[in-house]
């Protein structure tokens, strides 16, 4: 079978079509990533102990169980217990809890990097523990955190395909729809490796940029 | 006779099963300059951390400027102090580290400016103005909008002594301040500290191993060995005249390490 | 009344295959691993390359493409792999190198000094690398090949869209035959998350064992 | 190539396409294969000298790149002929027939009976294999791309209709039938056949190149037809003999 | 009169814009004791690594045992030499780094013997016989199976010394052996250094900053300051009588500093 440019330009709209599913399934998983992952961490850093362990728990197994089969679980299981999500949004908090449980373990060692010196340097002055939080600590602990958490940004971005096995028609999914169509999968399937290719060329650089910009501050 | 601001009343600080503060009392009165001596691991350390409350203390009661600090009255019942407690308690309290442990995410200006900020509500035009005389007695105006990296350790170490000033405690600890300093840079910290002991009537505690200096600086010399306090007195008697065999031993070793006394 | 026994033989059987996917694929991961990561500190410019462009490109395209191109698109260029070829290539490829990263990164934190002391008693760049840098390196990139091996563990299932009758594939038949989605589901949760563990046992053991008379400073 | 059977023979079974959607392919609680269409195919192999076939299940649209990319020797799945498949496959003569069937919430809220009122009714989201007939129908009435969901199996769909997440899962009738019955929902029904849409019958579809093997089975399969053989292995899972007889592949694939 | 066994001959090394060392030429004696000497950066550590071929030379050559370090003749002309013939020149040469480079995950034993066994094809008894004898010679027989974490610094340096003697080098090279070293444990490294010196007639290059083991160790000095040799002779003159003003600054530091010379 040989590589046909015609039909590259015939499925290249539908192509890209796809490529914003993915983009904005990634951003989307993002975001709610950072946010359970910040839940996460906090939880196993200041909850009572039982909850405490059960969020660790939780986050093992979150971490030691494939996607794929989280995502079947959302989109197949919930609907029994009455929670019936579009294919999109189920494909976006399946993501996001996932890669939560990663953001949680870069939140936890960005805010255990802050030197002990500075929590109490913070209570001599008398902040409290919000104002500790907001002002001292957080500040210090984010910007080291920026090149990791980026970085399973990336990860994530490579792990959308598996949405297709949800019906979200994002990249994978519409490359996939256009090879059964056509019988062709040489064209679709190497264009999508070239997208996740070009994207992730992209971010090597955008990431050297970050880890340069915020490399850590040399002072305790 | 004035009450004493500072009152420790046998107090005890266990880690696990190693006591590092045995019955501990003593007594501090305003404006005194205490300097607190003696063989490392002997709990000088844990003394300033308590009273900072960066510790809790396994027994005993301490009360400052007529307050108790880790208790407070229920019922007629002294019962542990709640976080409120502590915070109002820590405003009569300042204290510099060993590791200075400025902020290095915020500007000279801001880490002497932050706390009364935050702290006391302060204006912030006030608080500059504040931290710039402040910076300027510990000699280092021109650098307000340095960031802490851009600093040398014994300018760090001025900062840090202006930002725990800025909130203004009644009561300042200073913990080993120059010893993690390069030895050319301790004179001008020192003489930051010796302007503050005459030109104000904060009460100071402070552990050093600069007997020279504590000599000069401290009105009266505790002796710590082992959680416990062995000798005290003027610095004259301590440092000539000392009485216990402990104190003799600690003494000749320091000088023996190239230590003016 | 179903018939439950005889479904969870069916994932159990691909509870193997995906035992298998894993063994091998890690096998294959390290090989690679090892051979890019070591090539990438060549000092031959081609291999060097070499080694960072297959880096790159199977870190930068997804694991799913890899896949999809190991089973559809291998085949016109006369390689005709089985399902579980496939998987084990695509798998162990992508994963090793990410590893491939983990062993550069080992290698390198090894000290200028000591390959220096190698240089001074004169061992080959062979012999450095076999008796003093890996050895010392080992310990080093053990946990996060542990990490790596989860991942993969985890990317097995992806194999189940290429037909391979894996744990999670299975799990999809058991469903399809039975209409019951919870229990197949759960029961494959939980034998990941059992497999997961054991990897991370499995690791923390070679740990101990690999790092033995290494504690204490080095100096 | 001419010598295929050769080497299937030689190497002792033939490796096939198959979906898992009964009636057409089905694998049991043993995991073994069975279904109109492998059973068939089994026992014209048999014939032939290969004693026995390995199925792999695989989606609908993956099985002829897989065909080609020599995955399989042979589709044994009720995929369906349709003159841009036959260009791209060699079929046998019809083994299986059946007409399209829509899955639906009782009471057909929607009033859906072809593909075409679908394509009429903005609310109305239909779900289909992937790669099979029925996306190919949907689409070609012109329901837009974001109404037709891509199911990847038979439970999926059922289940999405279930849950709402569909209004109209399509499938041949027998299939429809088999799903449905199994789910035992009273608050799901059937359509049947769908209005305008045509009759398809699947027959085993070959690699393009291999037709002296499809030249091959179809003289198996014509006799078995003959001995009424044919219809014993058929009909019990509903299907008709007659409608594969009466029709031939070159009628079929030249169809519009 | 013998060859020289080193023979620089005007060589430069450069990093990028910075020039280490410039135009440096010197001749050495077999079992000649060199002791080199200079301020920081003067280029002492450079020198010994290029010997030792950790790092290249920018111009210049070197002649080592009659035969060329970095060049081989080819068709006549000197080219660069390959890394077939550094490997054989290194059997030459053996080096004492300042913080030892011990290989932390062998034991004293191995540590010494793994070169010989896989450079040397020496059988594995053979080498372990000679390694114990070294270990005895060093003092460290009783912790042949040690691992290197468990020895103190002192202890360390000299199975050091020991793994770069055991492949029987003929020149041997020590950078600040005793610098990284607490004070009290330099003297044990110095005599096992002294025993070397008097026992064997290798050829020895030393850097040091302990100008009184210099003066009795070496047969020569060399001063180095900023990549050149400004003086050298005999170390009574060297250290007596220095003609050369920047070694009388130097000395005259080094002696501020405390060291005895
Ligand atoms: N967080 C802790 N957990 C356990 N033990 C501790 C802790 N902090 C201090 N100690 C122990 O308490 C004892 C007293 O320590 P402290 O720091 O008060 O001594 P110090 O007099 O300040 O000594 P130095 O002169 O070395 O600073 C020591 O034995 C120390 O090991
Ligand atoms: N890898 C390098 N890259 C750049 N400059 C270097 C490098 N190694 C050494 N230098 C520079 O070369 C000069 C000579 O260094 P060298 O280590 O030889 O001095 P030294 O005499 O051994 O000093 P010291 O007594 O401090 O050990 C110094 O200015 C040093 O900064
Ligand atoms: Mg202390
Ligand atoms: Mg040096």
């Amino acid at each position: 079978m040989e590589w046909d440019w015609e039909f590259v330009r015939q499925i290249m709209p539908t192509l890209i079509e796809g490529l914003q599913i993915t983009i904005l399934a990634t951003i989307l998983g993002a975001a709610v990533a950072a946010v359970i992952g910040l839940v996460f961490a906090i939880l196993r850093m200041t909850a009572p102990a039982p909850i405490a362990r059960a969020t660790s728990f939780a986050v093992e197994f979150i971490r030691g169980t494939p996607l794929l089969v989280q995502l079947y679980f959302i989109f197949y299981v919930l609907p029994d217990i009455g929670i019936r999500l579009p294919a999109l949004l189920a494909g976006v908090i399946g993501l996001g809890i996932h890669y939560g449980t990663y953001a949680a373990e870069v939140y936890r060692a960005g805010i255990e990097n802050v030197p002990r010196g500075q929590w109490e340097a913070a209570k001599a002055t008398n902040l409290t523990a919000r104002q500790t939080w907001m002002h001292v600590i957080l500040p210090q602990a984010i910007p080291p955190m920026i090149p990791a958490l980026a970085n399973y940004l990336i990860a994530m971005f490579k792990e959308t395909p598996l949405l297709s096995a949800i019906t979200v028609l994002e990249l994978m999914n519409q490359a996939k729809s256009i090879a059964n169509s056509n019988y062709r999968y040489i064209e679709p399937m190497t264009l999508v490796g070239v997208f996740f290719l070009i994207m992730s060329l992209i971010s090597v650089f955008f990431l050297r940029w970050l880890e340069e910009r915020y490399a850590r501050v040399d002072e305790r | 006779m004035p009450e004493p601001i500072i009152r420790i009343d046998n107090i005890v600080k266990r880690y696990g099963p190693l006591t590092v503060l045995d019955g501990l009392s003593m007594e501090v009165m305003p404006g005194e300059k205490l300097a607190l001596i003696g063989p490392s691991g002997s709990g000088k350390t844990t003394i300033l951390r308590i009273l900072m409350t960066l510790e809790t203390i396994s027994d005993g009661f301490i009360q400052v400027d007529g307050e108790q600090l880790y208790h407070v009255k229920k019922n007629g019942q002294l019962v542990p102090a709640d976080e409120r407690h502590l915070h109002k308690m820590r405003e009569k309290i300042g204290m510099v580290f060993q590791h200075f442990n400025l902020f290095p995410h915020k500007c000279v200006l801001d880490n002497v400016t932050l706390a009364p900020i935050l702290t006391k509500g302060m204006p912030r035009a006030a608080a500059e103005k504040r931290a710039m005389e402040l910076l300027d007695m510990v000699g280092l105006a021109d650098k307000a909008k340095s960031m802490p990296a851009q600093l040398s350790g014994g300018q760090k170490q001025r900062v840090a002594i202006a930002r725990a000033l800025a909130l203004s405690p009644k009561i300042m600890l200073f913990d080993e301040v120059t010893s993690a300093l390069d030895p050319e840079l301790v004179e001008e910290v020192l003489n930051v500290m010796r302007k503050l002991a005459a030109e104000t009537d904060m009460t100071m505690l402070l552990v050093t191993h600069e007997m020279g200096f504590a000599h000069d600086f401290a009105d009266r010399v505790l002796f710590f060995d082992r959680g416990k306090i062995v000798e005290e007195g003027k610095p004259e008697d301590i440092f000539r005249h000392p009485k216990q065999e402990r104190t003799q031993t600690f003494l000749r070793k320091i000088i023996a390490a190239g230590h003016r006394v | 009344m179903i018939d439950w026994s005889g479904y969870i033989g069916l994932i159990l059987e691909g509870a193997w295959v995906t035992v298998q996917l894993t063994l091998m694929g890690s096998a294959l991961a390290v090989v690679v691993a090892f051979a890019a990561g070591l090539g990438r500190l060549s000092r031959f410019m081609a291999v060097r390359a070499l080694a960072t462009t297959y880096i790159e490109f199977f870190r930068g395209t997804s694991i799913f493409v890899q896949l999809f191109w190991a089973y559809f698109v291998l085949p016109f260029a006369g390689i005709t792999l089985t399902p579980l070829q496939a998987g084990v290539l695509a798998l162990g490829l992508n994963v090793g190198a990410y590893g491939a990263e983990v062993v550069r990164g080992a290698v390198k934190a090894i000290g200028r000094e000591q390959r220096e002391a190698c240089i001074a008693l004169n061992l080959s760049r062979y012999q450095a690398m076999r008796h003093i840098i890996l050895p010392q390196a080992l310990p080093l990139m053990l946990p996060t090949f542990g990490n790596n091996a989860i991942e993969l563990l985890k990317g097995t299932a992806v194999v189940s869209l290429i037909s391979l009758t894996d744990m999670t594939f299975q799990a999809q038949v058991v469903r399809a035959q039975t209409g019951n989605t919870l229990i197949p589901f759960a029961t494959i949760l939980v034998l990941y998350f059992v497999m997961a563990w054991l990897i991370s046992l499995g690791m923390r053991w070679l740990e101990r064992r690999v790092s033995r008379g290494l504690d204490g400073l080095r100096v | 190539d001419e010598n295929k059977l050769e080497e299937l023979r030689e190497q002792g079974f033939a490796r096939v396409a198959i979906a898992n959607e009964p009636p057409f392919t089905a694998v049991g609680a043993d995991g073994k294969v069975s279904g109109a269409a492998p059973d068939v195919a089994r026992e014209i192999f048999k014939r032939l000298g290969v004693p026995e076939i390995v199925a792999s299940i695989s989606e609908y649209g993956a099985m002829i790149p897989g065909l080609q990319a020599g995955r399989h020797d042979a589709i044994t799945a009720g995929l369906f002929m349709k003159p841009e498949r036959c260009a791209a496959v060699a079929y046998s003569q019809p083994i299986l027939c059946d007409a399209e069937a829509f899955a639906l919430k009782k009471g057909n809220p929607l009033k859906l009976k072809s593909y075409k009122d679908i394509a009429d009714n903005p609310d109305a989201k239909i779900g289909a294999p992937g790669g099979g007939t029925e996306e190919k129908l949907a689409l070609e009435a012109g329901v837009p791309r974001d109404r037709v969901i891509v199911v990847p199996d038979g439970q999926s769909g059922l289940k999405m209709l279930q849950d709402g997440r569909i209004d109209v899962y399509s499938l041949p009738v027998l299939s429809i039938h088999d799903l449905v019955s199994k789910a035992n929902d009273p608050n799901i029904e059937v359509v049947a056949p769908v209005e305008g849409a045509p009759v398809y019958c699947d027959g085993a579809a070959f690699r393009k190149g291999d037709e002296a093997l499809r030249d091959a089975f179809d003289v198996e399969l014509a006799k078995m037809k003959e001995s009424g053989e044919f219809a014993k292995i058929i009909e019990p899972y509903g299907f008709s003999a007659k409608a594969a007889m009466s029709t031939t592949r070159e009628k079929l694939c030249a169809a519009k």
